[in-house]
């Protein structure tokens, strides 16, 4: 009973599973529909709509057997109907409109075997599918429903197989759902979830204060307000780890960071300890490569370069490089926390002869010009982490020659590892290669890895049993409030 | 009248085309949408990327796209939001009236501010009240919009817990945006009202009302004021298009699902078809309120009625 | 004295106003009585204004303040101290019992309200009757000033109406609680000479009709002589003289007023005289007039040679348009078809009503305003054939001066470098040394001093600044001067001071004047032949003598019978003039008749269609 | 109709005023008063770098948020990263000095003489430049700023451009609209008669004559566009945060008001004297630039 309210920073705008890639949708999205599979917060894969499902023909053929007694918010059935026309729909023409069809090129086929069992047919293995059929465009949608209405009307008034369904969507301001009552499995304990978009953090947290919010959900609380938060009696703050990692990368190609002795000095002249312990008041972890420990890839092996000043400098003089030299960071102009943290490694480099200068960009220029068309400076913030938690999808794009975030390195040996990872489907083999790769990147210095930064919630103390989760997947049938 | 009509038609139609077809040309040189859209995703293709920007429409050449966007405005349809694809026009319709109404209330709060703090400041000109005033006035200029609403929200809605600190549902969400950009623009307009009345007041026909035994109010408020509402009226019209182009920040500030709000992510996201109809109803806005100050100069002054 | 006193509506006991430790008004007294009329005349700055605004208790809203005495009013609620009054007692007094006409006619009425809404104002304050009786009561008191078609005007706003009818608007208003007391702060000063007589008949009539105290301020004797009781004469803030009307005019005591009186114009004193004249003016030195100068004949005109100046069927016409992109709907026929010719050293007076287009002939023969049509020729060149280079010389040999020495001065600028500046632009001299010896030299010419330099306009006194802006004119070495009713805001005495520096100039340099101005008796003492203009069209041309003795056109003797005549003694009958001016705006097409000319006498040129007039 | 458009709090130079003694004891006032506020900052900016020779950049992750009047060493406190905020205010004023002056200064130079082309000689160029300003008008700042910064990239000279750019129309509105009613004076008219050429007019007798407003509104501005700068940073386009500005400041600031408030409190205050005393000196410089009313020597 009751009704909880949740602020989340942004309105993705459409809520059919085909259209986006913003978290923001899947912490709504995640309470109206379902996958085949389920990752929760221990990020376990566990049945969701499939309860059982078996890889075959070396990986290129899986066969999930379905859930019964199933009903969509509409009342409409779940059966291997649903499944092959949402994934024939995510792969065919309304598919190709939007982001999400690129992710799932691996099927080639959904074949209904009967009326509780699919096969897919892939055209490769794919050893991250069965994570990804946990979330975003994998969600099961219903068939009748969509042809019904038609595919806009579904954009705005989304039905799927959850623990809440839709009740009213207002652009730019929330959406309200309502506990549903034929849920499948542990029905919610609440009845209304309502969202409201609040895209400035200390609006957010001005609404959590006021007791309007119950819930702020991650990325919005900027470090710089937990004290605020702590302080006062009525909120809280919860923090899990999350896929999040935060790097310097290095410009490899040109000016004093081509020289990996240059890269390593840089990397032992920053304290990032302290810059963890302070100004992020503890709310990250230190990393050795550029994933954090819930990644499939981590390595707890590996340790991060220590914080060396004296070795720094040793280093610099060796690779030629004079006090005074100077080197340019380009980070994204609108991460206050992120700024306050590259002013601080910005002094830290200062210490050992080097100076820093910093350049914020707008977000989406940094992203899809600068760093693709390589005209960063020497140094250039790379904040990362797929919901999927899996290296791959991480050292594949910031490593592999050719790939948009690798506009400078071109290693042949690099890319060979990543590549032979992707044909291999026994996990265990998989992760000793990702961990080679973490290792083999770290020895390159092609980055310098800065932390692991917590999922931050803040919440209310009316909100009971909530378990936070690292990736924004939130589900909140368990969930009651005062 | 007819050859007016024509003239501010004319008029609206070229600031509308300039407008537009700069924003529309810009913003196509900030970068691409399709490469917005596919950012979470790592394994995206040439072919992926083209597939997408061909369903938005983006693969035709820009003239090509902004007439379609041009011929869909006659039909008051701009298209859908590149993201989501909620239509625009929808969009717009909830946007717009919550944009107008907080400019409205702001500039109400500032006008009732201003103009007894100017016509008091004129009347005393020299004295203490008038330098108090105009320091007051200075102050409010000194602080930018999104701290002084800051403040606001940790006195009104945290410490006293008297508002709401953000979204729109009722009166009550409106006072404290409303205060905010208020009291910024009266900071400038008691200036701009002192002046005025200054000049006015050493008009002739003020000492004759005095002369006619007329109280003082009547002669301030009556005669003086509206003898120097024509500039007052032509910038406050001009404020209330900066007004609503300045809104963003507020917006952000009190969430308000306003036009600022909608232009802004559509910039950050390069949802070209949301920013085109913003921007073409902002600059009908603007063309609109000049029309609306050109009819009330004629109201006001009978001079110009005739002219 | 003591039982005038008693009768007295108003007595003003050793008033003293200043502002801030600057005394304007110093120990003044006089009395004014039921059904009188005071003039008080003066110097310019001499505290005319101030007293009367502080008998209205206004002058303390301008930062006045009273040095002592006793402003005693005798009113509804028997003798009362205004001075000791409270603002909230004065508003009770002020419009109902005590009105006032103010200096500047055309700005007293407030431009966004209409007439009626004005007038019944007053009325539904300190008579309080309804909004409809007062409107109604309005357009009595329009009637009352004899406007025409009330029950329409009482919805006009200020700015449709004419000055003339504005100023009597002005009257009703001042008017409408009837009075006891009337200020009339120079009501006429800015009119032309038709209008005043009309405004003065009213003044008077109503005054009968009402048997209020009026006191008149005015520096023009012609109409002291006409409307006055009584006299006060002051000067630099203090009285100097008062008496009976008569008994001033026929023997002034004190030096200043018998400057004063000395220096007024009177129509018809050069009756007889071919040329003007020269005469000698008494200025006031240290307080003591000192007869200057000597009785000279101007026989300077050249007409042996060719004209310097010949103006042939000159046009000039303004488009109004009717909207923005509208077209063109209406015209100002500002100037139709006029032809005249200025010799060497000749003045040609141009007369005429306001709105004539008289200034527009100046402005056009000053290129500062472009022809419709016609031609002008300078020099024996026309202004079509000259090139660019040429035009721009025309502006050394031509010099304008304009109405209001005042406004045409660069206030941010020093005089000194808005006299150098025709020698800068027309690069007469280069060496900044020989520059500042010449400013030093005219400003010597115009009776001021090289250390008036270094000053800005505002520190000079009207009479001054119209000095600078003639030795301005005279910088260039000009042919010609165009004098724009130059010498209509002055005092008189300064006024004959600057008439005859013209005179002298023309004398030694040949100078010829085109002298623009509305005040007939200053036309006839300093001009060869007059030009008298009526709605753009000419309708007069001879010499002095043949237009003002033998004036033939009905307007011209109309002209002439409106002037005041400085002697209480005279007894006017005028033409009784009503209605207004006809508008020179017309239509679109709709041409107005272009009057014919006939020479009556040899050079005295008179135009038909009198019938025009009616 | 639209012809006449005063921009911003036009101050229109008034008549030749007439002062009691009192009031032109305040004159000066205002000016000492402006002097001390604007000056002062202005020389501490100046010699910012004698004063505080580590520049506030020193940063102390240990000392961080120290309240201010706590220790000596940092009298106004420390920022989050424990720099100095006294010296980061002082050493701030740089940037937003800079900034706020010569955007100004641009915009000023650029207005004036397209609002002195426009008034003069109206036609063609009046309605050209005055569509213009409606076009800018229809702009608003922020997405001028956002596409403007995503095109060409920010920093201090950009920033400085998109201010002008954003910023000249004002004062063309304001300085057509003065001409407008100047141009038909007669002291223009007499000049004219003369024959002084146009650009003489334009620059001699009228830029003189209107500058009192100008003036005004530019030390207005001077205040916005130091604000300006910070929504710029608040909205994630500012310039390099190692270099303080007072709007930056304010900006970084604003999360930390609820346990740190001195961190924007300062920057804030030392915004409004300086916005303060520029208001003071510029009041007074109209009055001084304006020979009406006074008496020469
Ligand atoms: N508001 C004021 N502040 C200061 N001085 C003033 C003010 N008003 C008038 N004066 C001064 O008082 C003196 C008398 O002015 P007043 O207006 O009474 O002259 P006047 O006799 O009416 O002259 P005129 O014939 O020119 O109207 C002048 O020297 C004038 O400068
Ligand atoms: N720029 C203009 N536009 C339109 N009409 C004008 C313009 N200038 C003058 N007029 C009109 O032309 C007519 C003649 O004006 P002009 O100034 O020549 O009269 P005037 O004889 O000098 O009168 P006054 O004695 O009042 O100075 C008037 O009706 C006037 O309203
Ligand atoms: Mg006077
Ligand atoms: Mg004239």
């Amino acid at each position: 009973a009751g009704t909880m309210t949740i602020s989340s920073p942004q309105d993705p705008g459409s809520w059919d599973p085909v259209d986006t890639f913003l978290v923001n949708w899947a912490s709504v999205a995640t309470n109206i529909y379902d996958g085949l599979t389920y990752r929760g917060p221990d990020t376990k894969l566990v049945p969701g709509l499939a309860t059982s499902w078996d890889v075959l023909d070396d990986g290129k053929r899986i066969r999930f057997k379905l859930r019964t007694g199933v009903k969509f918010h509409d009342g409409e059935a779940f059966n291997a109907d649903a499944v092959k026309f949402t994934f024939d729909r995510l792969m065919g023409e309304e598919g190709s409109k939007g982001p999400q069809k690129s992710n799932y090129a691996a099927i080639d086929s959904v074949e209904v075997i009967d009326e509780n069992t699919v096969d897919f047919h892939l055209k490769q293995p794919d050893p991250v599918l069965l994570t990804k059929l946990a979330g975003y465009g994998a969600m099961i949608v219903p068939p009748k429903y969509i042809q019904e209405h038609g595919e806009d009307y579904f954009n705005t008034h989304p039905v799927g197989t959850g623990p809440f369904k839709f009740v009213s969507y207002e652009p730019k301001v929330g959406i309200k759902l309502e506990k549903f009552d034929d849920f499948w499995g542990d029905k919610a304990k609440i009845d209304n979830l309502n969202y409201r978009f609040i895209s400035e953090p200390s609006t957010a947290v001005a609404e959590l204060q006021a007791g309007r919010v119950d819930l702020v959900i991650p990325p919005t609380i900027p470090i710089g307000m937990i004290p605020t938060i702590k302080n006062d009696p009525n909120i809280d703050i919860v923090s899990s780890p999350s896929p999040t990692v935060y790097a310097l990368r290095f410009n490899t190609k040109n000016g004093i960071t081509k020289d990996a002795k240059v890269r390593q000095a840089l990397i032992y002249g920053v304290d990032r300890q302290t810059i963890i312990d302070s100004i992020l008041g503890g709310q990250a972890s230190p990393i050795a490569s550029f994933q954090g420990e819930l990644s499939f890839g981590y390595d707890p092996a590996m340790k991060p370069l220590p914080y060396d000043p004296a070795k720094a400098k040793e280093l610099l003089a060796e690779a030629g490089v004079k006090p005074g030299a100077s080197v340019q960071i380009d980070i994204r102009g609108n991460d206050a926390t992120f700024n306050e943290v590259v002013q601080a490694v910005a002094s830290y480099l200062q210490i050992v002869g080097i100076n820093a200068t910093i350049k914020p960009y707008e977000t989406n220029v940094l992203l899809n010009d600068i760093i693709p068309q390589g005209k960063t400076g020497a140094m250039f913030q790379q904040s990362w982490g797929g919901w999927t938690l899996d290296f791959d999808n991480t050292a594949y794009f910031m490593y592999h020659t050719g790939e948009k975030w690798n506009p400078y390195d071109s290693d042949p040996k690099m890319d060979e590892l990543l590549e032979s990872q992707r044909a291999i489907t026994d996990p265990a083999k998989r992760e000793e290669i990702l961990r080679n790769i973490a290792n083999y990147a770290a020895d390159r210095a092609l980055e310098m890895p800065l932390y692991n930064l917590n999922a931050i919630f803040g919440i209310s103390h009316r909100v009971k049993n909530f378990t936070p989760v690292p990736d924004s997947r939130l589900r909140l049938n368990e969930v009651s409030v005062d | 009248m007819a050859g007016f009509l024509i003239k501010r038609f004319l008029q609206a139609v070229f600031v509308v085309f300039v407008v537009t077809i700069t924003v529309s040309f810009a913003i196509r040189l900030t970068g691409d949408p399709a490469l917005m859209l596919t950012q979470g995703a790592g394994s995206v293709t040439e072919a992926d990327l083209a597939r997408i920007r061909e369903a938005l429409g983006l693969n035709q050449p820009f003239l090509v796209q902004y007439f379609q966007f041009i011929k869909g405005m006659f039909t008051l349809d701009f298209g859908r939001s590149f993201l989501g694809g909620t239509p625009v026009s929808g969009l717009l319709a909830q946007a717009l009236p919550a944009t107008l109404s907080l400019a409205f209330a702001s500039m109400i709060v500032s006008i009732i501010l201003s103009i007894p703090l100017g016509i008091k400041a004129a009347v005393s000109r020299g004295k203490w009240a008038d330098q108090f005033i105009r320091i007051l006035s200075l102050v409010g200029l000194s602080f930018p919009n999104f701290w002084l609403a800051t403040m606001l929200v940790l006195l009104l809605s945290i410490t006293f817990r008297l508002l709401p600190p953000s979204g729109m549902d009722n009166f009550a969400s409106f006072i404290m945006p409303a205060a905010t950009m208020g009291i910024i623009l009266t900071a400038t307009n008691v200036r701009l009202v002192r002046t005025a009345m200054l000049e006015t007041l050493q008009s002739q026909y003020i000492m004759v009302a005095r002369a006619k035994g007329l109280s003082e109010n009547t002669v301030l408020y009556k005669h003086a004021l509206r003898n120097c509402a024509i500039p007052l009226i032509t910038y406050f019209g001009l404020q209330f298009g900066a007004l609503l182009g300045g809104i963003v920040v507020i917006e952000r500030v009190f969430n308000w699902p306003g036009l600022g709000t909608l232009a802004f992510d559509a910039v950050g996201g390069r949802d070209y078809p949301v920013l085109q109809a913003v921007i073409t109803v902002l600059s009908l806005l603007i063309v609109g309120i000049n029309l609306l100050v050109d009819i009330a100069y004629g109201l006001i002054d009978p001079r110009i009625r005739t002219e | 004295m003591a039982d005038t006193r008693l009768a007295s509506t108003l007595s003003v006991e050793n008033l003293t106003v200043q502002f801030g430790d600057n005394r304007v008004v110093e120990d003044l007294s006089f009395t004014v009585e039921a059904g009188r009329t005071l003039a008080v005349v003066g110097e310019s700055g001499s505290g005319k204004s101030v007293t009367s605004m502080s008998i209205m208790r206004l002058a303390e809203m301008n930062g006045a303040t009273y040095g002592g005495g006793r402003i005693l009013f005798n009113g509804e609620n028997g003798k009362i101290d205004l001075l000791a009054a409270s603002q909230k007692e004065m508003r009770a007094i002020r419009g109902n019992e005590i009105a006032m006409i103010f200096q500047e006619p055309m700005t007293s009425l407030n431009p966004v309200f209409t007439v009626g809404n004005q007038i019944a104002e007053s009325l539904m304050l300190h008579a309080g009757m309804t909004k409809s009786a007062a409107l109604a009561e309005a357009r009595r008191l329009l009637d009352m000033v004899r406007l025409p078609d009330s029950a329409e005007l009482i919805k006009r706003y200020p700015h449709q109406l004419s000055g003339g009818m504005r100023q009597r608007v002005m009257i009703a208003m001042a008017l409408a609680c009837r009075p006891k007391l009337l200020i009339a702060d120079e009501p006429t000063t800015a009119l032309d000479v038709t209008i005043q007589a009309q405004i003065l008949t009213i003044i008077r009539d109503l005054q009968k009709e009402l048997g209020m105290a009026v006191i008149f301020i005015t520096h023009d004797m012609g109409v002291v002589a006409e409307v006055a009781n009584d006299v006060v004469v002051m000067w630099q803030g203090k009285k100097v003289e008062e008496g009976p009307v008569g008994q001033i005019f026929a023997n002034p005591q004190h030096p200043y007023t018998q400057t004063l009186l000395g220096a007024v114009p009177r129509l018809g004193e050069m009756k007889g005289e071919d040329f003007p004249k020269r005469m000698p003016i008494t200025v006031m030195e240290n307080g003591t007039p000192r007869l200057v100068g000597a009785e000279h004949i101007q026989k300077t005109a050249r007409y042996d040679s060719a004209p310097i100046l010949s103006v042939r069927d000159l046009v000039t016409r303004f488009d109004i348009k009717k909207g923005l992109l509208g077209g063109v709907t209406h015209r100002v026929h500002a100037v139709e078809q006029v032809s005249f010719d200025i010799y060497r050293g000749e003045t040609l007076a141009l007369v005429g009503e306001s709105g004539s287009g008289k200034s527009t002939i100046g402005r056009t023969i000053q290129q500062l305003q472009e022809a419709t049509s016609g031609e002008i020729t300078f020099d024996g060149k026309t202004f079509a054939a000259m090139s660019k280079a040429e035009r721009q010389r025309l502006r050394q040999e031509i010099q304008y001066i304009f109405q209001d020495p005042f406004a045409s001065l660069d206030p941010r600028k020093k005089i000194g470098f808005s006299i150098a500046e025709p020698i800068h632009t027309h690069r007469l001299m280069t060496s900044e040394k020989e520059i500042t010896k010449r400013v030093d030299q005219l400003l010597e010419r115009v009776g001021l001093t090289s250390a008036h330099r270094d000053r800005y306009p505002h520190e000079f006194s009207g009479g001054q600044r119209q000095r600078i802006c003639i030795a301005r004119a005279l910088a260039s070495n000009p042919k010609m001067i165009i004098a724009d009713e130059a010498l209509s805001a002055l005092d008189v005495s300064i006024q004959a001071q600057i008439i005859n520096l013209f005179m002298e100039l023309q004398e030694e340099q040949g100078l010829a004047y085109l002298f623009i101005s509305h005040d007939m008796a200053v036309v006839e003492k300093m001009s060869h032949r007059v030009a008298v203009l009526y709605l753009g069209q000419l309708a007069e041309l001879g010499s002095r003598r043949q237009v003002l003795e033998t004036p033939t056109h009905p307007y011209t003797q109309r002209l002439l019978s409106a002037v005041p005549v400085a002697d209480p003694g005279h007894i006017r009958e005028r033409a009784v003039l009503e209605g207004e001016i006809p508008s020179p705006i017309r239509r679109v097409g709709d041409e107005p008749a272009i009057l014919t000319h006939r020479e009556i006498a040899p050079g005295h040129i008179v135009a038909d269609g009198m019938q025009q007039l009616a | 109709m639209s012809a006449q458009t005063p921009s911003a709090t036009s101050e229109i130079p008034a008549k030749p005023v007439r002062r009691g003694k009192r009031f032109a004891r305040f004159r000066q006032l205002e000016f000492i008063l402006g002097i001390l506020l604007a000056g002062g900052m202005c020389l501490a900016v100046v010699f910012s770098g004698f004063l505080f020779p580590d520049g506030g950049e020193k940063i102390d992750l240990m000392a961080r948020l120290t309240p201010p009047f706590t220790k000596a060493a940092h009298f106004l406190g420390t920022d989050p990263l424990g720099r100095d905020v006294l010296a980061r205010v002082i050493i701030g004023g740089k940037i937003s000095l800079v900034v706020g002056l010569i955007s100004v200064a641009g915009a000023v130079v650029i207005g004036v003489v397209m609002g002195l082309i426009a008034g003069y000689y109206r036609g063609f160029w009046d309605v050209l430049v005055m569509r213009f300003a409606d076009v800018q008008l229809a702009l608003p700042f922020i997405l001028l700023a956002i596409t403007f910064i995503a095109i060409v990239g920010g920093g201090i000279a950009n920033t400085i451009i998109l201010l002008i750019v954003s910023q000249w129309v004002q004062y063309a509105r304001l300085v057509r609209g003065l001409v407008l009613s100047l141009r038909d004076r007669e002291f223009i008219q007499s000049a004219r008669a003369i024959g002084v050429a146009d650009s003489r007019i334009l620059f001699s007798h009228l830029l003189p004559n209107l500058i009192g407003p100008v003036i005004v509104l530019m030390t207005l501005n001077v205040a916005t566009n130091i604000l300006l700068e910070s929504s710029l940073t608040f909205l994630g386009l500012g310039v390099n945060p190692l270099i303080p500005s007072w709007g930056g400041m304010l900006a970084d600031g604003r999360t930390y008001l609820q346990n740190a408030w001195w961190v924007s409190v300062f920057p804030g205050l030392a915004i409004m004297f300086t916005v303060l005393g520029l208001n003071l000196l510029g009041d007074w410089l109209r009055d001084s630039l304006d020979p009406t009313g006074k008496t020469s020597k």
